[in-house]
Order: C-alpha cells, then structure tokens, then sequence
C-alpha cells in the first residue's frame, strides 16, 4: 500500500500541511492580480496525511541499494564512504541557510572557505586557476571548453576540433559538440592506452583540444601523458583531463604536472559529495594561469581590509560568462572542502593509495574467474571482460551483475567503455575492506558456478525482477496523467 | 584523520596476493618523472571536533541571523521538516544513477512521481527529472525550442528573465551562430510592442519569466501569442510557488515551461544546488535534455520504473546527445517531491497566497517611508522593485543595521537598466509576519 | 556481512574515530592517577571503521518494522505517527545542548515551555498539580505510590493494600510491590468492567489506592467510575488513574472529573514522544491539590521578575524526594509540548474522536471474522478473541500475528490482557487512514483462510523465523563474549 | 493544525459501518454527567512555521553559546555525528518494544551488542539492556544487592556518589524498613575508617561512585574489598568513559557496575533523556532488573535475538518481578553502541587522556587565580572541585559574564556539608582547548 504511486494514495479532503493564518489585512487576490491570470482551482495535486508521505517515501527509500548499506563497486563513479559528519555541517546556521545575494561583508565565513576550496583544488590539480562555478562534471568540461575557445579566440586562431579515444566518456563527445566543435574519436588502440602514432595523424592546426581521462576509463594511467601533452602543445592545442578518476591519483601525480591545461572534478565522486540518486554533483574546473583570464566567474578573491585577510567576489576580466545563476552548487562544494580539510596531503594521498591497493588486489584475485585486458597492473579500477564466459557457457556481464544483486552487492558498471567486450568495470574505492573484497570474490566464484538459465533470470530477490526496458523506450509512459489515461 | 579501511596488516596480506613488495611498486605505473615529488601544500588535517569548531567560527562570519527580505530568484520559503527527514535517508543519498533498476526502484519511483506532480502543478504533459538550476533550465529550454523549429537564427529573452539566467544563455550560445535579443522592458514588464517589431521566422523562442525579475506580473498569455503567430515556441520560467494561485504555463499556452526549484523545500545554502524543472507538452518528448523515468513492467508483469528514452542521451548519442547533461538533480528532485505531496492543493494555495497578501501589505507601509515608492505600476507577486531617492545600497545597510535583510540592489546585476541604479527588490514569503514587516517599516522610517 | 554481530567486524587496528592532538602540556598518566587504578590496556571493544559502523547499524535498521514503514497496531502502546518536526525541533541550538545544571536565569525559555506543558497536562487530567520528573508510565505508578504514601503517613493513616483489576498492565502491580504495599486483585468480571460489588469487598480502611485504567485494557471505559471512586473514597483510599490510554479521552473527559486523584501520562504513547524500541518514554503525573506537597521535585513554578514572567525551579515541601537524577526525560516532554501546542483543545479532542472512530470501524469490520467479546462499542482500541478460531481450526492469535509480518503489517498485541483467551488487542490509532484499516482487515480475512499449517510455520519472508524462545530461557546467551566462550 | 487521516466523507462511510448517525454517539461510552462541558482551556494551536518560530525564540532565552567547563553528573563531551544519523533513522525511534521478534532484530541484535559492549567496557560477565539513568541504576542496583544478598537491613552510600542519585535512593526505599547510611567523604574520598566501623552482617551493599561526585578517584579496591569481607555486594557507579584510562570495575573487584551513560553520544537535553547501565556478574543474572536480550536460534537454526529471561519481568511476575521498570532506553542505548562501536578501545583512551590531560592543565592554572585552590589533594580524572574564597555563586556568575559556564555549586545540592559551600565543580572535556582554558583563567583574573 505504501508504495502505491503517491496520487493513489490521494483522497480529496486529505491535508498535510497546514500554514498559519493570514496576519496582514487581506485583499481579494483578484483584485491585487488581474483575474485572467489567477488560476480558477489550485494544481491537480495528490492529497495525503503528513504520516502517509512519510511511511511512502521511508519505504521507497528501503528499495534501494546504496552505499550506507552495500558494497556498491560502480566502476567511474567512485561511490566512496560518505561522511555522516559532511551531511551535519552542511547544514549548520549560517552556513546552509545563507542567502545567495548575502553581502560580502555578511557571508566572510563562507567566502573563505571557497576561497580556500579555490586554493586547493589548484594545489591538487597543479593548475592554479579555479573557477568553483559549474554544477557537475559535464558543465564543467563544457565550461573548460569554452575557457579554450575563447582563449583561441583572442589569439584569433580558429580551432574547430576536438579529439578524445574511443574509451571516453560519453559526456566528452557530447560538451564538446554543446560548445560547437567538431568531435574526433582516436579509433581504439591493442592496448587500451592513447594511440600516440594515431594522436598525432589527428591532431593539426585546427585541433583546439584533447580530451582525455587519465587514468583512463579502463583504470590504466596514460604513461605516455607527457608526450601526448607534447604532441598537442605543440600543435598549439590544449590538454583537457576529465577529472573523473581523480581518486587514483591525488597527491601521487598531477595533471598540471603531466602536461594537463584544464581539468574538471567531481566533487561528488572524489570529495564524498554524496551522489543523491544522480545529483547533485560539483564540477569545478582548474586551468593555467595563461587561461585564468576566461574562467567562468563569480571567484572569491582574498584581499585584506583593516589588516586582516577579506575575501570578494569578482568575475575574470575576458569571463567567458556565467555557467550557472548564483555561485556554483556550494552545498556539495563544502562537503569537498570538509573533505580536504580532515584528510591533509598525507591523508589524500593515502585515499589513492588505498583505492589502487583494493582495485589491484580485487583485480588479482577475480583474474582467476576473468580475464582483465590490458595491463597486469591498475590504478583505481579495472575492466574484467565476460567475453568467456560468455562465449562458453552463455553467461553474461549482465548476467553476473544482476545475479550480484541477489547476494547483496550492487553490479559494477557494465558494457562500458565500448572497446571491451562485455565490459565489466569494477572500482571498489578506498573505503571498503579487504574482508568485503574477498566476500564480493567469493560470490564472484559462486555466480559464476550457478546454471547459466538461473542467471538469465536474475535477479530473484529485488523488489522487481528485470524490466522490460524495450518496450518502455518504444512507449514510454512519463507521468501519472498518462499512466491513468492509458 | 582518515576513511581507511584495512589495517597494516592487510595491506601486507593484499601485496602478497598482488605480487608486490609495498604500494610505491603499484604506483610505478605513473613514470617516475610525473610522480610528484614531496607533498601536496594543503593545509594541516584536523578531527571531526576540530572541524566542527572551525565550522562553527566560519559560520559565525555570516549572517544569517536578519529577518530576511530578500529575492532575486531564491527565497526564504519554509521547508517543512519531513522534507529533510526523507532527504537525510543514506538509502536516497548514497545512491547512485539508477543503472540497476531492479536495486533503484526507490529512487525511480520517486522521480517518476516528481515528474507526475511536475505535470500536474504547470499542465504540461511531460517533465524530465530535472536539471541543474534556473539558468540552465532556460538555455536548455532555449536549444531544445531550436531542434523543435529546426531554427537556429534567434532567440529572444525579455529583460524581465532573471539577469543571471540571461547570461547563462550567453555563455551557452556563444559559440553559435544564434543571435540573443533582449527585449526590454517597460515599466517593469515585456515591451509587446517591440517584442512584435522584432520577432521574425529566424526566432526558435521567445523567453519569458513569470512573475518576472522584478516580481511583476507578466502578459504570459499575449507573448505566447505572439511566439505561436511566428511559429516560434514560447518558454517560460516560472516560480513554482506562484502556482499555488496563478494559472499553470501550459494552461495560457506556453510550450515549454522552466523553473527554479528552489522555492519547493530546497535551503538557501549560498546558492545551490537548486533544482531546474522543465516541463513541455507530449510532442517535444524526444528533442528534451536530461534524464526521463519511465513506467515498464517487468518479467513477472509487475509495474515498475526505468530510465527511458536513453537513445537521447548522451552515453549512447554521445555528441548528438540532446544535451550534455548526465545526471539530474536527484536529491533536490526528492525534495520538490516530498514538499509538493505534504502541500497538497490547499497547501500550495495557502502558501502563495500568504505570500502575496504579505507582500502587498508591505509594500503598502514601506511606501510611507519616506523616499521610498514602487518602481512599477503593474501587479506583482510575492516580490516587487522598490526605487529609493537615496542610494540602493545604502539603503540596504540601513536594513542590515537594524536587522533585515533586503535586496539585491538592481545595480549589481551586470547590463542593469541605468534607470534600475536606485532600485533593490524585496520579497516576502510566508515565513513573515505582520510583526516584522512593520519593524522593517519602523526602522527605515527613523 | 554488515549484519554479522559487530564484534565479528572487528579487526586490530583499524579506527573510526580520531582525536584531536593534545594541545595541553601533557604528564605521565601514572603520575596524574595512582598506577593502580590505570589499566593496563583499553577495554577490548570491537575496532571498526566509521563506515563499516554505519553500514552495519543502517542494515540492521532495517531489519525492524516501525510506525514509519508500517501500519503497528499494537494495542496499548498507541503506536501513532511520531512528527519529524518534533525531531529537528528537539535538536535546536538552545533546546538539545541546555545543560541540566544551567542557572535558572540560563533557562528560562526551557523553563517556560517545562511550566506550560505542567499546566496542560494537569488541564488535560483535571488533576492540577504536576510533575514532570518521572521517566516513564512505571515510574509515574511508583511516584504516585509514594505520593499516596506520604499523604496517609502525614494523615497517621496505615493503609498497606493497592488494589487493581485482573486486566491491569503488569506494572500496577509491580510498582505497589515496589512501594511497599500488598498487592490485591480484583477476581475477573463477566463484562470486561471492574465489578462494583468485588471492589466494594476488596476496600477497607487499610485500602491506599485502587488503580485503574480508564478505559481499561479492553477498551472499554469504565462506566462506572464515579461510583467506583466513590466507593474508595468513602473508605478514605484514593483513586490513581493508569493513563495508558489517554489517547482515548483527551478532551472528552478528565480522570480528575470521574474520580481520579492521580494519574501518569505516557507521553511517548499519547503524546508523539517516538517509542525508540523500548525508550526512552516519560510519565509525568498529575494529582488532585491536596497532594501537590507531596510530588517528586523540582517543579517549576512562575513568579515575576521586572514585571515579567521568571520560572524557576522548587521543591514541594513535603516532597517524597527525587525519582531520578536531574529534571527528568526533558527530550521527550519536549515532543509532548510540540504536540500540545500544535493541536490546541479542538485538535486534542479529534485526536480522541478518531483514535475511537478508527477502532470502532476495524472493530466492526473484524467481528466479522473473530468475536470481540464483552460489548457492541470500543474506545480507541478493542480486544478480540481467536479462541473459536482455535477450537475449530487450529489457528492460535500468535499464529495470526505471525502472519500478518508477511503481509507488511505489524502484529497487534497478542495474549495480553490475561483475561480472554486467545486476546489480540489491536488499537489502530488516529493516524491511518480507512484505507489502511480496510487492508488490515482484507488480509485478517485472507490469513484466516489459509491453511493452518502454513500459518503454524509464520512468518516466511522475515529476516528469520520464529525463534526457540524456550532454549534461550533455559540457556540465555547474554553477550558477545559469554557466546564466544559457548 | 492536526494529523488527522480519514476525510468527512470516509469519517460518514465508516459511521455508516459501525452503524452510528455520528461521532458523539461513540462517545456515549463515557457517561454524558462525566463528559467535559466545554473545551479544555489550552493555548491556540501553531503551524509547524508558527512552532518553529515560537520554540527559535524561546531557545535564544536559554544560554548555551558560553564555553562549558560545566559538570556535576552531565558533560559536554563530543557527539561523533554518526550517532545522530543512525539514532535518527525511523527504522529505531519509531519502533517499539521487540514483542515480534521476527519484525524486531535490528533493534534485538542492537540492544545485544550493548549489552555486549557494556560487558567489554566493564569486565563484567552480563549487562542488562539499560535502565532510565545513574540515578535509578543505583537504586535498582541496591535492591538486586538485597535481593542477592538477602539482605534489607542496610544499604551504605558514599557521600561521593552524586547527591541525586542518593537522594533517588531515599526516595525508593522510603517505605522500606532498609537503613540508608551515608558513609562522609574526607578529604573528597569516601572515609575508610568510618566504613569499617558502620559495615556488618545487615549490609546489603556498599555503593561508591569513581571518580566521585567531587571528581576525585576513590581507593575502590579497597572499599570492594571491606565489603566483600562482610558478605555485603559493592556497587559502583562509574564514568563510562573514564574506562578508556582507568580499571574496569570487575577488574578491581566490584560485584555490580552502574553508569549514568550520558557521556557515551548522548545530547545534554537539560537533563534526560539519559542512560542507565548497569552490569554485573553472571551468578546475579537472575535477580537483576530491566530487560535482557538473548542470542537463540529460530526454527531453521539461524542465529537471532530475543527478549530473554522474561520472567523476571513484571508483565509475568507482576507483583514478584525483580523491578517495575517495564522498557529500556532503548534509543540511549543504540546511541551508546554506536559510539562506544565508533570509539573503539584507541578512541575511548584517547578521549579519556585528552579529558585528563585539559582537566590536570585547567586545574594548574585555575590556581593562579588569587582565591582559588583545589579543595582535595588527592588525584582525579576530567572533573574536581575548587574552593573559592568569596562567595561560590558569585565566582560563576563572574564567568558567565565573561562567556564560560563553570560549576555546579556544590552548595545547591541539599545535604551538601558547609564545608563544601564554597566550592564548586569544574569539568574538562575532550571538546576544550588550552586556549578556552587559558582564557577562563585570564577572565577570572581580572
């Protein structure tokens, strides 16, 4: 019952809240509204009790796997532990309920610790410049990318291209023609690293940037990143590095220092911004200091005022505009910040530390059921491939995933990145333990001995067995009105 | 501290298993050249006690402790406590993208249900499951109104937009070949006259807000006319709030209607996240950014929710994805869902319609402060401009002095009217009583 | 794994909690304490990380079925909707960090709402002298006790029986036993009432109190309480009141105007302080004047200061002393406070309505399967019988309640009151609505129907079945390390 | 505002069920000469916008921003925000008593491991799954003394053990025939001689508190030791916390442990709710009051939880039950777990060092102020008292006005020796700094 679709729960008459009597004198509101925009009954919606929401949604929320209480390895999203302490700090007085438009002079407290944010994910990045601004991963490479057009522009050079290999994530391709580029895919490489014979083929005059993940989608560090920069500054191009695997490598290397230009974060995968069910994310880009000029803004700048340090707001002077209205999603930028500032650079760096020994012991140990392309070693993640398996006995990675479920771990992302075969991506983060790795293995073993029908059928114990995804794509059905009307 | 999870000990047993003699050996993937030498330049690590003081002090260095007044696009509307009780749940949180749906059906059911209320509160027929805020909802809106028209030439945004939003869509267009025409505005609302005058067949959209920037009430109806006469789609942002009285977008025949969440139970904190709503009728369905939840069935039959239509997205069309947008805005969804369901009918017309007798009775008495008097003849909503003979801000110190928060002062939004320099705005919602409006009047009078 | 008895989880070494460095001058502990009474190691408790600890207490959470996921019938315990603003209410900065020894001038906004809610209560009972201090209903009985005791030891009167009927809660008579006094019980009645002329037997002038309650565990009010009352107070005893079910009355009548001269209130039942699985409760209790000397201290009293209302704190004069440390279970008055202040008279008075509207349609309905014995009418909860049920079929009330699990209802109370056979005392509360009731009782008819067997082997789809809860008597294990030794 | 759930017209459909006209034919139950005439005289009902307003305001008239050097029984100790999220999960705190256990065992295996960590904690062998607080523990531990002991001429209390809790103690056996005989302290510890001399073959218990009231460290081998030689039990009352540096009290001999448990992740609240533990030696098991969780087996064999030893219990004994207290604090008592789960045994030291360390340095300097000295020699942990030579009122409301909280006044706590009028109790936390403690000093310098 209490998961019905909330509108059946709906009984005409049914009030949760109630909101205080009118204190003001009070006028007919068509008389302060002209009549024909008033509406002639309020919205169409659900009627409850305040309990009967709170036992719907409670209840939802139980049909759910996530972090708080599952292994949850989904490779590229670094779903890490996050920190009951972000989510009460967060909200403190003063902190979670500051007005957007609050003066300088009334909002010092916050303005510092975005500043200090700015400070260091420069530091971590080794690109000085940071704009805070862009609300996910995705708008901040379409920030970046706009960074670089508008610094071509004022060499007056025109670049229309941007490259990026085939193991990208889809978000690449999809920026870069947002911000209107030419897109050019690098075809797949033997070894799952950038083709440097085939980067250079793609890359001339009219090359604006590379994009490239690093490590990469496969959980390999790009070891020709140095000249593979060299290739594309020499073009006069730009090095993007899509930030997504930033777990692997804080304080160990540095984009800036591997010949990176620009990069993004994700401040929701690196930094414990907890994920939300999809979002929200922070995407703040750091760039050079050549391309500083152009960074979205508003960015807090330090000054000082009476001798003590004072913190403004001020927008670059060749901005490329704003990304976003108001100042960037601050609520999970401060769970970055809270992050940062309890880990240190030892600590940081022993997250990445931690998170290559778990993916690299996980990754031993599955090779005896799987093979893992590529490499003998990874960073942070791997790809296992069920190519095998399935060739032989007919099971496949979805198989396996959903079969996952039934044993109490959520499924690793599957069938990405395109170039392997029944692609398998496990990032099991920093956060767990050797104890759970092991149970995950063992379960590994365990699915994989199971008949190959049982598989196809699984999950067996979810709330829902599989979707018929088909059929919902060909007549998708995207609201309550058209459910009823159907 | 730290989040580590095995101890030395392990560390040892998993470097066995791995064939290695310690960590640095699993780091020689990264060439020895590009490994940093020495150490990042972060600042010491501190406890959970002792960040919580450090928070505790920053914290104090804002203030938040006025009675506030203030808009400009995000207000101090009340968030009732089950919003944050459901929002505080690890199992909504710590989730992810709803890739498995047979382990999301928590979060899928609850987007599906944000879409249907979505719907229900602006008429449309469809609603994505969000996106990032206002602004982006608006260019979004924008690049979807031109695959809809296959038209690329124009777009014209009224000067009522938010300020902020406008630039948004300048950001987003500017490597296109697409021409952004403000039309102003005049005494505070969309000049229809040069609105006609302007738009042409080259125009995808016409954008309008509503109630607009200045709080007041748009023609929505007659500017949708307009746009349709020309074959150009209209859009507008709307205030969600507003719609516990005002007539839903799709009802005067917008095509497409956007929002700013932020009104429906989402906190201020310093500007985000909010929520970006966008909402537009059946037809427009493939050409919409961001993430759709549809119905299904599953093997057995039973009824259950997927994500839909990801042939429009882009980890499958990668660059002729309708947007790069990747996620949406789950937990802040969530909250629009939860507010909307304990509202009701009669709680959203309760609440907006406080808000609007509260903010006429205080635009009534601030108008007998001296110097004091309403930018705009027309009506308006919830928020209304107020020009000061004086100088804005330093009328919005007196404010501050006495202990209210009112503003912004129009002159800060960059390309502000000149005519706009003596104006701030001024909000109420709900959360006021008479009491203090009449102590803000009492105190800018003396 | 994360539900394994977290000392399984443990593993030496690893940390959860940091804290900070010291930033005092810091000297040997031996020389700060005497050795010998240092330890020599730190207790051996489980070492864990911080997410391991939340995934663990997260999972187990949901191993629970409560009033926010599920319809909780359980009768006596009035398991209503607990309001989430009450939670972030209690919390306040000022409320939730208020030392209990803060200078009364330090408190007065805590005083003030204290001195209201002891107003409230004692205008809801009739009684007019309150105290706040007992810690839950048991404690409110053993306070009152000792009231009554002090009263007659003041009067020179020796009086050493309690009396109560046979449907009592088991905490009347352990809470007289505690007081010193014998323990009488009325014989069983034929109508579910307390039989007017057994009592009329049972009192004499070593009578102190009959305690009862009203409506009793029936859900019947005790119609003839005022002749009741009479009876003792025309041997010189006084009438206490047990308020377990005050959600029946609120409003509508008042123990103080039938008879009562005391009285407790559950706050966490009547009054929205949430069960905690077990705790924490409070049972203020009110009393008629001419006790008033004699409640447990402080209390708070007003006065003025400056012309302004000042609270302070008092003792009674002639006291029976403290019932506990400090002022008593103040988080969950708070939420008693909350409650009152947001219902107001008419909205206590339809909490009542429709806690006996809801029970006497469940009522209604339920008769149509099982007989409820001994009236056409209940109060807010109601007693049926599964005894023909039993006789004809084989299916006993626990098997019911174990049934109802698999179909996501709680159980109602079962076995209890002692005095119908087979009892399962259901009290549905105000807060569901018809529709919840209505699928109560489609699946009571369901269960019913099923074959006995099944229902013998009830639950199936909980997280374990029933358990061998005789062994365990036999043989309690009653901590991790007595079932490690096993 | 309300919570009501069935509309008007299902109230008439139901009414229609049962077979009424109305709601007041239902209330005929009551009879109509005991009905109320009239309504109950309460305050108008609040919104939940108007309650929050209301209960903001009252809050700021309470003063909690000054720096708490405050103890006396409840201390300001650190409250990991962990505790707060699982204490704040529904699943917990709006459950009830786990009569099903099948629908119960996240609270059961709960409510087992504190048992089981209070076990650790302590040394002793079984841990009840807690009782209402410190005050009621000792009283309820006296009486299980009585019950073991068969004893119930004479209960000893040390005038160390909190002044309450004493007082608690008189007030549960005021209508026994049990002697309460209050053994002094001398020089802030209990007086050894004056024990040897009053103990003999009626005493049921000595009960003694470490540290004590006063903060000082009590020789509790020794007073378990006189006790033991008389055939009485010795009860302790002990500061959870202070196990992470001092012996446990099984260890040095104690026969019962008993526990205000506040300081395990348990808000201030003015007072309570608060925890009760109590633990002892296996042999009492059966005379020990509150509730028990038990490890069984279910009918497939799988390891569960239940209510254990019941009949103890008052709703099977009734009147022989070992006490009347019916729940445990259930919520506490999670609270407890999680912290004391999060703590481990490196965190209780380190907690427990960093108490006495800040405690010793506060101590040292507090003594620079002219007229303040440590009224006892002896050693104590994170808590002593300090005699003043003026008026002990006067020296904290000195540092109230200069932003700290200091005390209580040992002179408010009735039965308090004159002696002990010009003292007053500081406690030290983990939570305070050198430089908060160095400027208590300096304000109280000036």
């Amino acid at each position: 019952l209490a998961t019905a679709p909330i509108f059946e729960l709906s009984k005409k008459g049914r009030r949760a809240a109630t909101l205080p009597k009118c204190d003001v004198p009070t006028v007919e509101l068509s008389d302060l509204l002209l009549e024909d925009v008033l509406a002639t009954s309020p919205p169409p919606l659900p009627e409850l009790s305040e309990g009967d929401v709170v036992r719907h949604f409670v209840n939802l929320s139980t049909l759910n796997m996530c972090v708080d209480t599952h292994f949850y390895p989904l490779g590229s999203c670094t779903m890490k532990y996050n920190p009951k302490r972000h989510e009460r700090l967060a909200r403190l007085h003063g902190i979670g309920d500051l007005h957007p438009y609050s003066r300088v002079e009334d909002s010092q407290g916050m303005l510092q610790i975005l500043y200090e944010l700015q400070e260091m994910l420069g530091e971590i990045a080794g690109l000085p410049a940071v704009s805070l601004q862009p609300a996910a991963g995705a708008q901040g490479e379409l920030a970046a990318l706009h960074v670089a057009s508008a610094y071509f522009a004022d060499r007056k050079e025109s670049r229309t291209k941007v490259v990026f290999p085939s193991s990208a994530h889809g978000t690449n391709p999809a920026s870069a023609a947002l911000a209107g580029f030419e897109c050019i895919q690098l075809p797949p490489s033997s070894n799952g690293l950038v083709d440097v014979e085939a980067l250079k083929n793609a890359v001339d005059e009219q090359t604006a940037v590379f994009m490239v993940t690093n490590p990469n989608t496969l959980g390999l560090f790009e070891k020709d990143i140095a000249k593979i920069s060299s290739i594309l500054h020499d073009v006069g191009g730009l090095v993007y590095i899509d930030g997504a695997n930033m777990n692997a490598i804080l304080g160990i290397t540095r984009p800036g220092d591997f010949g990176g230009d620009m990069m993004h974060y994700n401040v929701h995968k690196t930094f414990t911004g907890p994920h939300g069910a999809g979002g929200p994310g922070a995407g703040p880009i750091a760039v050079r200091s050549f391309l500083a000029d152009y960074l979205p803004g508003p960015i807090v700048t330090k000054t000082e005022k009476d001798g003590q340090p004072y913190f403004e707001l001020s927008v670059p002077p060749k901005s490329i505009g704003r990304m976003r209205s108001f100042f960037g999603n601050v609520g999970i930028l401060l769970r970055g910040y809270f992050y940062l500032r309890t880990l240190g650079s030892d600590g940081l760096r022993k997250v990445s530390e931690h998170a290559i020994l778990n993916a690299n012991y996980l990754r031993t140990r599955l090779e005896e059921l799987m093979p893992v392309p590529n490499a003998d070693r990874c960073m942070h993640e791997f790809v296992a491939s069920a190519k095998k398996l399935k060739d032989e006995k007919g099971i496949t990675a979805m198989d396996i995933a959903k079969r996952l479920l039934d044993y109490g771990f959520h499924a690793p992302t599957v069938y990405f990145p395109l170039v392997v075969p029944e692609a398998m991506m496990i990032e099991p983060t920093e956060t767990e333990s050797k104890e759970t790795l092991d149970a995950f293995f063992e379960t590994f073993k365990q699915i994989i001995s199971e008949e190959s029908e049982r598989l196809h059928e699984a999950p067996e114990s979810t709330s829902i067995r599989r979707p018929d995804e088909v059929s919902a794509a060909r007549n998708p059905v995207l609201s309550w009105t058209a459910c009823v009307k159907d | 501290m730290g989040y580590l999870y095995n101890t030395p000990e392990q560390e040892r047993e998993m470097l066995d298993v791995i064939g290695c003699d310690n960590i640095e050996q699993l780091l020689d993937q990264v060439p020895s050249d590009l490994q940093l030498k020495g150490k990042l330049d972060l600042p010491e690590p501190m406890t959970e006690l002792e960040l919580q003081d450090h928070l505790t002090r920053l914290a104090a260095r804002n203030h938040c402790d006025r009675v506030c007044f203030r808009g400009g696009g995000a207000y101090d509307h009340f968030v009732p406590a089950v919003v944050d009780e459901i929002a505080g749940r690890g199992e909504f949180y710590t989730a992810y993208t709803p890739y498995q749906p047979e382990a999301s059906q928590g979060s899928l059911q609850a987007f599906f249900e944000y879409q249907s209320l979505i719907c229900a509160l602006t008429g449309f027929d469809v609603s994505n499951a969000s996106l990032y805020e206002g602004g982006t909802a608006v260019s979004e809106a924008a690049f979807m109104a031109m695959r809809v028209t296959r038209r690329d030439g124009k777009i014209l945004l009224s000067e009522g937009v938010h300020p902020e939003f406008r630039q948004v869509v300048e950001t987003y267009t500017r490597e296109l070949d697409t021409e952004v025409i403000t039309i102003p505005a005049v005494n505070g609302v969309t000049d229809l006259s040069r609105l006609k005058e302007v738009i042409d067949d080259q125009v995808a959209c016409v954008v309008f807000q509503q109630p607009n920037f200045f709080g007041c009430i748009e023609p929505g109806e007659e500017i949708c006319e307009i746009a349709r006469k020309h074959g150009a789609l209209s859009v507008v942002s709307f205030d969600p709030l507003s719609l516990g009285v005002l007539k839903r977008p799709a009802d005067y025949g917008a095509d497409i209607g956007v929002a700013e969440g932020q009104s429906l139970g989402i906190p201020l904190q310093f500007g985000g996240p909010y929520l970006g709503i966008l909402a537009c009728r059946d037809e427009f369905v493939r050409k919409m950014p961001g993430r759709l939840i549809s119905l299904a069935k599953d093997r057995d039959g039973k009824q259950c929710y997927v994500l839909g239509l990801q042939t429009r997205e882009q980890h499958i069309r990668r660059d002729k994805a309708t947007s790069n947008i990747c996620t949406n805005q789950g937990l802040l969804a969530l909250r629009a869902t939860v507010y909307l369901s304990l509202m009701g009918p009669e709680g959203l017309r309760e609440a907006a319609t406080l808000s609007c007798q509260k903010a006429h009775y205080a635009a009534d008495r601030l108008q007998e402060v001296d110097g004091l008097k309403l930018a705009f003849d027309g009506p308006f909503f919830k928020e209304f401009t107020l020009s000061y003979s004086g100088d804005a801000d330093e009328l919005v110190k007196r404010a501050a002095d006495a202990g209210f928060d009112i503003g912004p002062s129009l002159k800060h939004f960059p390309g502000a009217p000149e005519s706009s320099h003596d104006s701030v705005l001024i909000a109420v919602t709900e959360t006021r009583s008479k009491d203090q409006i009449d102590a803000l009047v009492s105190a800018l009078k003396e």
